[in-house]
């Protein structure tokens, strides 16, 4: 801990409408310390896909301010009591994300690789189906240029299998 | 009370917010539902299957026989797609 | 896939003495691509440990130049024949390496958060029981000035949860 | 056949690689190993506990009944402990 930040600058969340750098938050989070053992990033990244209606040119994101962020905030802290994490950020754009751009970035940080592994895939898992954030898809060739994404029943099974209760 | 709307709730409604004063009778986030969707046209559309609507009470999720109980803010999604 | 590396680039292993930046070798794994849905990057430091022998100051890695690469080789071959990956690289440093710099590094891309998840660890996993690397601490309170880090057997059930026959 | 070593095998040996040219009846990666302990010093030392020394032949981990039929580089070390 010696010469890491503080505890409160270690886990975070944050939304917001500009792309983020992947790479300095995560470099941030274990930068000058020499307790961290393992660091895991997860980058989501909006995807080019082409359906029958043609290609996806973005993605759209809407969320509930106040309540996306407090509600990352309840997952971050159902992480930190699971497992030993010394740092964790999530951060989630909203707006207009063209295909290339990240969408949504976690990391964790952790003495174990278990741990940091486990808790990013728990964030993520939580995120996708409790985190208050709706994509519509901008595709033009689409019949209203395109439609809002619907939840998979995937993403409810990668976070059920973490237990009730969370997040 | 103030009842918000996202993504295609939103959309059918056609608005962002409401301020609604319900009857007494209207206890639970499910009577809500019910008594916006009996209000005909956009908010009817929205609220045609309940089974796809998701809530949150002040800022937390909520199941639909959550009790309104002197929340000041409610609102009404679809399922969520982020991360 | 249309504007990103050739696929040869696109999965590569690396055994080098120089520190490396986890936060390059993952961007340019997706970097200028638009068919890449999630990218997971692991990154393995060297920790400030202390025992009744004192503080580690740094860790030596010794290799088996050779047949380190050609088995880190075959465990992204493994990794690559389980998911549907678009991109992996494994950099792993030997020699002296102090607490606070990374050891290894593993990125994945996949359209798939699961398999990048999954294969991320897999690769781990896989690295940790079978690649010919073997760690020296150096802390000059201890008995020689330090010793042979032990293998863990926590280590081999994590490869071994992987199905025999891997790597 | 060139045989190599690793990590605390190689201290205890003081070589990091040898030529040897074992008898006929050395044929598996175990039968090497009884061989080069038997030489006495430092190979005894390295040697003496035979189930936490692991091979490569021709960099391929090996099991120790595996043959040794031509194999060139042979190399003995501690379970991995990399990553």
């Amino acid at each position: 801990m010696a010469d890491g930040p503080p505890a409160s600058d270690a886990f975070s969340v944050r939304v917001q409408a500009d792309a983020f750098d992947a790479t300095r938050e995560a470099a941030t989070l274990a930068h000058g310390r020499t307790d961290v053992g393992a660091v895991v990033t997860f980058t989501g990244l909006c995807r080019a896909d082409e359906t029958a209606d043609g290609p996806l040119t973005a993605l759209h994101l809407e969320h509930y301010p106040g309540m996306a962020e407090a509600e990352m905030g309840r997952i971050l802290d159902e992480a930190r009591a699971r497992w030993p994490l010394q740092g964790a950020r999530i951060v989630h754009r909203h707006g207009r994300i063209v295909p290339g751009e990240g969408i949504v970035l976690v990391v964790t940080a952790s003495p174990h690789r278990g741990a940091a592994f486990a808790a990013a895939e728990f964030l993520m898992d939580w995120l996708k189906t409790s985190a208050p954030f709706w994509k519509k898809e901008e595709r033009p060739g689409a019949p209203d240029d395109g439609a809002w994404v619907e939840a998979k029943a995937t993403d409810d099974d990668a976070a059920e299998r973490w237990g009730a209760g969370a997040a | 009370m103030k009842v918000l709307y996202f993504a295609w709730l939103r959309e059918r409604v056609g608005l962002t917010e409401e301020e609604v004063d319900p009857p007494a009778d209207v206890h639970t986030v499910a009577d809500l539902a019910r008594w916006l969707q009996a209000r005909g046209g956009g908010h009817a559309h929205a609220f045609e299957n309940p089974a796809v609507v998701r809530a949150a009470l002040d800022r937390r999720h909520v199941k639909p026989d959550a009790p309104l109980a002197g929340a000041r803010e409610v609102a009404f999604f679809p399922p969520m797609t982020g991360g």
